[in-house]
């Protein structure tokens, strides 16, 4: 009865941990430009995430999500969706969000506990960070009924991580995805960890896409630590999405290799030694090794790189901190789009009593 | 004009605004062919087509999320919860996203969703049948909750909510749905949301509710004249925001209030408006305000429903007492 | 990527819709006094479903569901279980209720809007009829931890219908039971309708049966209008379960050759023929094929069969009528397991009031 | 004696009482191994096993579902949701089932779970994580929620509600975790639910609140005190059932009121106490009631949400107002 256990999902990779190539690459991503591009945007979410950690530990920021260690995952995503493909994100897609548009001081207003991080200036349509766990998936579906809708030949992307296939939101999206033929693309963050719940606590199936068989969606699973091979099936998926009209579902495998937020302490229930190996599989190093042996990138090269993405951050660090702060009524204008009554009374009474707010 | 029932209203008004835009679109379960088990959507699909009304997995929460993503590009959608005691799984999508997505992109997504779902007791129907829990909604920031509670405020109230650019919560009392017509003009003309409907002036009593319960409100009121008492009769029909101020207005000059309700009593809409006139009406009031509502227990099977809900003798029992009191 | 389209899963059928066995039956089951008392569990069910629909008519009840067409998935899932295995069923589950202490009166009281139809005197654990879609089967795992807990090797048994499927409920059951090794046996009556909603636009998935493997379930499509393919397949996997400690999922294939319920009026949106078709391999006329063909089964037999169930109906019928009403303030007593103060009151209130209710 | 903050108080309460009765189980997100994200479950596992103690996946809804199906066969299920602001999913099981489910069977089957969860705002939090919904809990008939507001109450109030043969919805005030220590005797004695707790008799006006308000609202009647003022300050503990006959003798004494509470004010908490008692006190009240609440928006992100939350001057410039009313 067990047939589901010869039942293997593809998996794909690219780069190896040394940063050797497996299979050529296809022409498209044959771009010296273009690979260097990419590193740079590893590094830079990944100095970016440095920063906002220091920044949350003196108190300039709130809580903060890393995405150390994942990377490859949103730098792939951002580099593969088109403008006007709709971008419905987790908290651990700033590296997507950043091509989007999204400024790091938006980011860090986010963080900082400010609402107009989520008020994109050069961003329309995506959506802002989900908390609660997988309800955005259920959005993305929306939107990729809309883009039908309206005709477009556009994808909504989502992405989730591998705690979150375990609610109930996420089952519902991909059924109805698939039941109703709409251009979503489901991308699963599987860093193996629900803050401190492993994945074998999380599920008992084979493996995160094989919850796509359930509603009928075609799957796969990629190394999320290889950028390229993220890169190569995400624009794959996007583009046969394009041609079906239907849903696709990307498991990409990777390792939190960071506490699950600064408010968290992984080394409670994370194995030491764990963790010490899957550093070694992290994205960065994979990707700078290659480029070395392939492409010339040499240490110097490297260096000006780091400086320059710092400087880039240092600078959006700036401009945050001198943000003005919201007027002190602000947040009773966005409840609807106009006050009604009730709250307009209450809104003057807060202003008159504004001296009694310590 | 038409002479339709609220039931006829409610699909007469769907298919106006559809014509109207074509950026609506209807959706739930079993909302097409069969037209919603309640006929609301009858013939909606056939005009429609499929692209436009449709119906969906068995998936409450899926059904408001896709509609909260629908409404942030630019869609106006339309759900309808098949009754109001299977909304609570989407109440994470409500709470969480619906109410707030203008605020927390400060406007720049919106969320223009209908929640359509029949509700209220009294049709002899199975347990969970026969919810009212509007309360629940009232205290969620950044929702409308719209309550009909004739054929003709069902249209008026139904195209404002369509055309309201927040998300709604249309709450139909199915118990009315097929008791009565009312002639109605199929204008496309909204009316009023945020706003009582002062349904009977009197200077006596003051007699606030909504919903199917007006129908009782109203036939108590009638009863009371006879016996020289004059109630005047406020129909809520917005629960939230709520219009205190037509409240407080009738209040101030009957200087006597019952509220009447069919939810629970803890924590009812009946709490709030009387929360509100005891700090903003104190000194007009002449006898404690009451509340005739439904018991803090679960809505009994129907054998032993006509037990919970507000009847007009308890009404005009309360008025009564209210009256008398010195 | 598609490997999922290869993925069959297994199909069990005895009897064929002539009645013709397929295949030798096990040695338990050849057993004519078991085969017989199955087919009269079958007829009992028939006969008990057209007798609360003239009582909805009539008035006697509210709105009921029937079984009809379904009655072999309730019929074998009570043969099955053991008596100290528990049993959460939905509404189309009257066969094993019946089987399993719960006598035909409290049926018709539930149905008749009285809350003394869920209080099984006979029956001390199962659950009574679950109405919000799919939440029993987040209360099954529950049991199901709980019989493990208690070191018991019972099975906790939950049904559901295909539309179900598709709410989140369903899914987080599933995935909970498997990640927590819990002794579940969720069985879906696929009868190919959620009210007007067909199958195929309730899910894309190849069936309902492919839906355990994103949990990590085994599974199994079985012919559930064949009782006896459905006696055996329930069997065993209870045995498997009892073995193992984890979960397994039945999809059970049927077809709704009735009204969704009486407030329902299917003629609206089912195919007449598809229907007629359907009605060809309902479970009753195939199982007296296979008596009347290999255990001399007569028309005579069957008759008194038919008279004998009936009457049994009519009586039950007569008793529930002849209950006395519930007193007018029950209500308030079963809230808490003490009335507190403020309902307490509410309580008297109402007693003293009981006048002004018409 | 120990000295315990509350998160130490409640970590000690669960253990005592795992001890006391095997039947008991703890589960949830991270509430195993890393004993809770506010290490509410500090040890636990380690002391009473994986068995007793263990972490569930992610999913809100069949947490407490299956909370429901354990108490049905005689286990006493105490399930960790991690915050209030990821309860809403599992509503649902909450409404429809544990609320319901002695009623339902009539007594057959019955739910003694303990839901806990950490709720309030204040502590710098993102979005979600500083809801304060009780209102919501408390219109749900077959509920009992429960907010400690010190560490000797979170221990004794959380042993009542494990003890308790019902579902107890236990809502921890996250800002007064680690807010001060209290002696505390490890004895697994009770503190009476359904009953208010009278913190500082007084004889001008009476102060209500519960969890981390109470903070504010005993600073509020120290302030008075100095200003001449003498403050009644309640904590009312359990939020459903009300304890309302406490409350009303407190106002029948002081005659003012102020109810103090985070939550939005709509339909909050603080209108039931307040509809209560302008029906029952209104003879006795030589002012309005007035509320202190939180605002029918969304709790601000934390960089504005001391602007939402009832400040210490704002009761005290209510309680002056109340005072002076004539
Ligand atoms: C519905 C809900 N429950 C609980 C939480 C608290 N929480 C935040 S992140 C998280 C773990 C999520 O794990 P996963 O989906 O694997 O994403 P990751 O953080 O590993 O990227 C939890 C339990 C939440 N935000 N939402
Ligand atoms: C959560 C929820 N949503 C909607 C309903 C209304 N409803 C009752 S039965 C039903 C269809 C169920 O279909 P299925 O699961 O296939 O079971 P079947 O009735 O076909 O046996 C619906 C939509 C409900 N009871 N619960
Ligand atoms: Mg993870
Ligand atoms: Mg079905």
């Amino acid at each position: 009865m067990n047939t589901q256990q010869n039942l293997n999902i593809e998996f794909s990779q690219y780069l190896d941990i040394n940063g050797t190539l497996l299979k050529p690459l296809p022409a498209t991503l044959d771009n010296e430009e273009l690979l260097i591009a990419l590193y740079r945007l590893l590094v830079l979410t990944r100095l970016f995430d440095e920063t906002a950690v220091n920044l949350q530990r003196t108190g300039i920021i709130g809580t903060y999500a890393q995405s150390k260690g994942q990377e490859a995952i949103g730098t792939a995503i951002g580099r593969a969706m088109l403008a006007d493909d709709v971008f419905i994100p987790y908290y651990r897609d700033i590296a997507t969000q950043i091509q989007r548009g999204v400024s790091f001081e938006e980011i860090l207003q986010y963080w900082g506990g400010d609402e107009r991080g989520s008020n994109f200036a050069d961003q329309p349509n995506d959506f802002s960070l989900c908390v609660p766990i997988a309800t955005q998936l259920c959005h993305a579906i929306g939107v990729a009924f809309a883009l039908k809708f309206q005709s477009k030949r556009n994808v909504a992307v989502v992405t989730c991580g591998d705690g979150a296939t375990s609610k109930g939101d996420f089952y519902e999206s991909l059924n109805m995805a698939a039941a109703m033929h709409l251009p979503a693309l489901f991308i699963i963050n599987n860093n193996q960890w629900a803050i401190s719940v492993p994945l074998h606590q999380q599920t008992a199936s084979k493996t995160i896409a094989h919850k796509a068989i359930g509603a009928g969606i075609p799957a796969i699973q990629v190394d999320g630590n290889d950028v390229l091979a993220m890169l190569i099936n995400i624009s794959k998926a996007l583009e046969q999405i394009r041609q079906s009209g239907k849903p696709f579902l990307i498991e990409a495998i990777t390792y939190r290799i960071c506490d699950h937020t600064t408010a968290d302490d992984a080394s409670r229930y994370m194995d030491a030694d764990v963790l010490q190996e899957a550093i070694k599989k992290e994205p960065l190093i994979r990707h700078k090794r290659f480029l070395s042996t392939q492409h010339f990138w040499t240490e110097e090269k490297d260096k000006a790189l780091y400086h320059d993405c710092q400087q880039q951050i240092d600078e959006a660090v700036d401009r945050y901190q001198n943000f003005p702060p919201q007027a002190a009524g602000d947040f009773f204008d966005y409840m609807y789009e106009q006050l009604p009554a009730d709250l307009l009374e209450q809104k003057q009474g807060f202003i008159q009593g504004l001296k009694h707010h310590e | 004009m038409n002479d339709w029932t609220m039931i006829e209203a409610i699909n007469h008004a769907l298919a106006n605004q559809m014509r109207a835009n074509e950026n609506i679109v209807i959706f739930g379960e079993d909302v097409g062919v069969n037209g919603g088990v309640f006929r609301a959507t009858d013939g909606l699909q056939t005009e429609f087509g499929e692209r436009r009304v449709f119906d969906t997995p068995l998936a409450e929460s899926a059904i408001i999320g896709m509609s909260i993503g629908m409404a942030s590009q630019g869609l106006i959608a339309i759900a309808e919860i098949q009754f109001m005691g299977f909304i609570y799984s989407a109440i994470d999508q409500i709470l969480s996203h619906a109410a707030r997505l203008r605020n927390r992109t400060r406007g720049r997504l919106t969320c223009p969703i209908v929640i359509r779902a029949p509700f209220g007791g009294g049709i002899h129907a199975p347990e969970h049948h026969s919810e009212s829990t509007e309360a629940m909604f009232a205290h969620i920031p950044g929702l409308r909750v719209v309550i009909p509670s004739s054929p003709a405020r069902a249209y008026g109230l139904l195209i404002a909510a369509i055309q309201d650019p927040d998300p709604v919560i249309f709450l139909e009392p199915k118990r009315i749905y097929r008791d009565g017509k009312q002639a109605i003009d199929d204008n496309g003309q909204a009316l009023p949301l945020d706003s009582c409907f002062v349904l009977r002036e009197g200077v006596d009593i003051t007699l606030v509710s909504w919903g199917a319960m007006m129908k009782e409100t109203l036939e108590a009121a009638k009863q009371l004249a006879q016996k020289g008492i004059d109630a005047e009769v406020i129909d809520l029909a917005t629960i939230k925001p709520l219009d205190i101020d037509s409240i407080i207005a009738s209040v101030n000059k009957t200087g006597r209030c019952i509220i009447v309700h069919e939810a629970a009593r803890t924590c009812g809409v009946g709490a709030e408006i009387a929360a509100q006139l005891a700090e903003k009406s104190i000194t007009s009031l002449l006898a404690p305000i009451q509340r005739v509502t439904g018991y803090d227990t679960v809505m009994p099977m129907f054998k032993n429903e006509h037990f919970y809900m507000p009847s007009t003798q308890r009404i005009i029992y309360s008025a009564i007492k209210t009256m008398e009191y010195r």
